[in-house]
């Protein structure tokens, strides 16, 4: 079966999650792979949105961190300051999500500012939850494309602390998790170094070269010892995926007034 | 004790120029209908709250009505930027605009801390984020048990809280269900509570003994407007209107389209109609 | 994830001798059946925590289970003293026990740190009150922002807590209501939970989308135990036995009668039939 | 209509309450004036128990602060942490009642032991809520049954503050409420002397002397020069009262398991 280089992406990320699984869920990529998740190899994963919502299994991708969908079919809805207090505070979240518009070797997000704070190139939406999402979850998943715009020697902003300079720099700052564990690309799946937390390559999608890898990469980017070969999108997979985002697409433009 | 008044009474009574003002909701629930009104009356110099500032707040901020946004995340969920938002940042237009930028965990503690009557708020957070270089707001205390580095903010006291909510009682009591949010919080902190809502009714008929409520005596205002969440959405009444926020990035992008949509769609409507309006 | 088993299993497995236990509840949802087994396993040396010890306290403090009890009010509601209680802090009678007493504030701050994994909580209290003095868990920290002075108090981390509620579905997602106290704090605040419930059903059938609700994954293990939290009560099942907590200040007034009511009520009484024995 | 000096007590505390203040209700003696305030002058008074339970309406009397009737008839009833934080911290509550073992000249009291604390002779039960109702209720009203043994010249721990030793005290602590405006007993009206803050007697029920006040007071206690007389009860409120205490005595008693 043919697949894009987005829906290796999100098989990829749904993969690595278990039925054990307490997610934080971002809306866009993370909310795709969580739901794939569920609907394929790890049925009882809890989902988990900032808006509050506890076990939420929506039949199709909301657009928002707060659709109706969410809600109606989550086991309870919190207020957001429980939500951040006892949830993803009091350390009951195994995994968070996080992407952003960049990050940079040592996983380092930035979704605040492209250029200075003060006068910015690009005003970006800002960090949300993902500050803490990103010291106070068990550990942390990126999801993002690869592109030399996106994956800089250097983010112009720390909006969320990855690995900072690498080494035990979260163990001095007193955070306690894992940090950025894993970062799922649209060509690659990249993994912290044990000892300098840079972010090498382990696992190569289909059909991508090493060669496409570095150009899509803004730093000398370092591949593992032992590589792997992501294994090709299953026709289970690539069904679901594709069944849950034509829901999705019917459900969302259904009540379509763009002049109003 | 709760005013039950007319949209045009609330805003024109209540919004302040120069006053700071929190219009919350969590993509769910929020209080467009009282945005537009506020536009209308052209108030001015306002310092907008919220943790999600999503159209109306573009709205607002790109019609002048703004001098300070304090927020954690100000995007079209889902859909990309607030180009309104991004304009008055990045070239003062119509006027610049001052950010104070939290993360969600730090304004929502602050907003608890509001309610709670504290200074402040204390949590474990912006760990090694630039954040806190960026925001003086932003300050550290020591545990006094254990020693342990917590990040602190001042509590959020908006001069005026207004949001929206499923229905209220004869006496002004007001409940909310479903994602609920921050609006409890946003309600308790602040000095004025405006609440517009779907329905008035005799009986409130809460679902559940521990609904979430709020007492007439800390209500400041009550407002009918149906459909006055639309374009987001009201459990239990109408469902979110995706399409218009995938529709707005467009409108949005540039001045003129923008400036255009809201001449035909704010400024020459009536409060009274707002909720049917968009409910189209 | 949550273990379904019996009274007798449940406290077998999970209460040590020397652990701190948190039996919560306010006036409502007393998980009295499982205080009674723990007396039945003769556990010892417990650090008992909670807001308002009552009847199922005096009679753990009375049977010698316990080392020492964090509270804020330990008293028979509306009737008078806890007999025992004061019996062993008074005489040491069956062994001294060790108080370390907060106010209600200070305990619900307290609990809710511990849910929300913050080492402290700080608050506005404790003013000119000599508990300051004879409590070195009660500390103050300065407002980074305004200077205010303002209480704090050391995060409450029960080893157990164990809770009463009025059903659990299959999975073990437990729901209360009513009178739900600070049981939700102290549950997500332990490192294990127990959870009494009135039934087990299908399906929770949750009145409202906000519902107060643990997830499975909370939960240690559920116990089925109808009538449970008598003679406290259960919203929707039964009510409280007032009669019951008046006629207790005479039962417990002196050793010889509390001892055989203990002997008739509770030792010789089998963790399943509690429910039903006490309803009747 | 002949009464009690008990009757009087609660008819004279219900009498200060008004339709628009929201009152921390304590159990016992508080608990029947707010409720006899309710069924009488003030039926929009809002009543708050610590429990949780905002806007509580019971038909009876509660024996517990958490009875059934509380939540059944309350608007909404939230959790123990929220009460304390949002409502009684959070400066909502205009009105809180005090009782306990001991109290002195300068209403502070004491309701966590008689004697020592390490060694005391008698262990009360504690303060509960009552060290912050204290200060954080815009004021207090004591409602407690007079005598030497009560109404003592110093209490021998302060559980719940008043006013220290008069004067500024409560300002000095940082404390920005009342504290204690009305001591109402079975005897008399006690008010804080606007500068010392030392209570004093404003009002004596009706066939109380001075002599009797005296003696079963604790300490030199002073009458203010514009003494009042209160008004007996009044049919009204005294079969209101008793058709309570009736409705209250048949309900709890109603479940009598002795041997139980």
């Amino acid at each position: 079966m043919d697949y894009s280089t987005g829906e290796m992406m999100a098989v990829a990320a749904a993969r690595v999650l278990k039925n054990e699984d307490v997610c934080f869920v971002g809306i866009g990529a993370p909310s795709v792979a969580c739901n794939l998740a569920r609907l394929t190899h790890a049925p009882n994963i809890t989902l988990i949105y900032e808006s509050g919502t506890i076990g939420a299994k929506p039949d199709v991708l909301p657009l928002s961190i707060g659709d109706p969908e969410l809600s109606e079919t989550a086991l309870t809805t919190v207020s957001v300051p429980e939500m951040f207090r006892y949830w993803l505070q009091g350390g009951r979240i195994s995994v968070g999500f996080l992407g952003g518009a960049q990050l940079d070797r040592f996983g380092n997000i930035n979704s605040s500012v492209i250029g200075s704070y003060e006068h910015p190139k690009v005003r970006l939406p800002g960090g949300g939850g993902a500050p803490e999402i990103a010291s106070l979850c068990g550990q942390t998943y990126v999801v993002m494309r690869q592109s030399r715009r996106t994956f800089v020697e250097q983010v112009d902003f720390i909006t969320s602390f990855g690995y900072g300079t690498g080494g035990d720099h979260r163990q001095r700052l007193g955070i306690r998790t894992q940090g950025p564990t894993l970062v799922v690309t649209d060509l690659c799946l990249l993994q912290p170094d044990p000892e300098t937390k840079e972010l090498v390559v382990t696992s190569i999608h289909p059909n991508v070269t090493r060669e496409t890898i570095r150009q899509q990469t803004g730093w000398a980017l370092r591949f593992a010892d032992s590589m792997e070969q992501t294994p090709p999108p299953t026709e289970t997979e690539l069904t679901v995926l594709r069944e849950l985002h034509a829901r999705t697409e019917q459900v969302h433009m259904g009540k379509a007034t763009p002049d109003d | 004790m709760t005013a039950f008044l007319s949209l045009h009474d609330a805003i024109e009574q209540y919004v302040r120029d120069g006053a700071s003002l929190a219009l919350e909701g969590f993509t769910h629930l929020i209080p467009f209908a009282a945005g537009a009104e506020i536009i209308r009356q052209q108030k001015r110099d306002l310092c907008l709250i919220r943790m999600t500032p999503d159209l109306i707040y573009d709205q607002l901020i790109g019609m002048g009505c703004v001098r300070k946004l304090v927020f954690s995340w100000g995007g079209n969920p889902g859909v990309g930027s607030l180009h309104r938002l991004r304009d008055a940042v990045e070239h003062g237009w119509p006027r610049p605009l001052e950010l104070e930028e939290h993360s969600h965990a730090a304004m929502a503690n602050a907003y608890a801390a509001g309610a709670a009557g504290l200074p402040c708020a204390i949590f474990r957070g912006y760990q090694g984020s630039d954040l806190v270089g960026v925001n003086p707001h932003i300050r550290f205390i020591e545990c006094p048990f254990t020693g342990e580095r917590l990040a602190a903010v001042p509590a959020i006291r908006p001069d005026l809280t207004i949001i929206h909510a499923q229905r209220a009682d004869r006496s002004g009591n007001v409940l909310m269900e479903g994602i609920i949010g921050v609006q409890k919080e946003a309600a308790l902190a602040a000095a004025q509570v405006i609440v517009t809502v779907e329905e008035i009714v005799d009986d409130l008929h809460a679902p559940s003994p521990n609904s979430t409520v709020l007492p007439y005596w800390t209500v400041s205002a009550v407002v009918c407007v149906p459909g006055g969440a639309h374009p987001s959405y009201a459990h239990g009444y109408y469902g979110r209107d995706n399409a218009f926020y995938t529709a707005w990035d467009e409108i949005a992008r540039n001045r003129e389209t923008f400036l255009a949509w809201m001449q035909e769609h704010v400024l020459t409507t009536q409060p009274e109609s707002i909720g049917d309006e968009q409910q189209q």
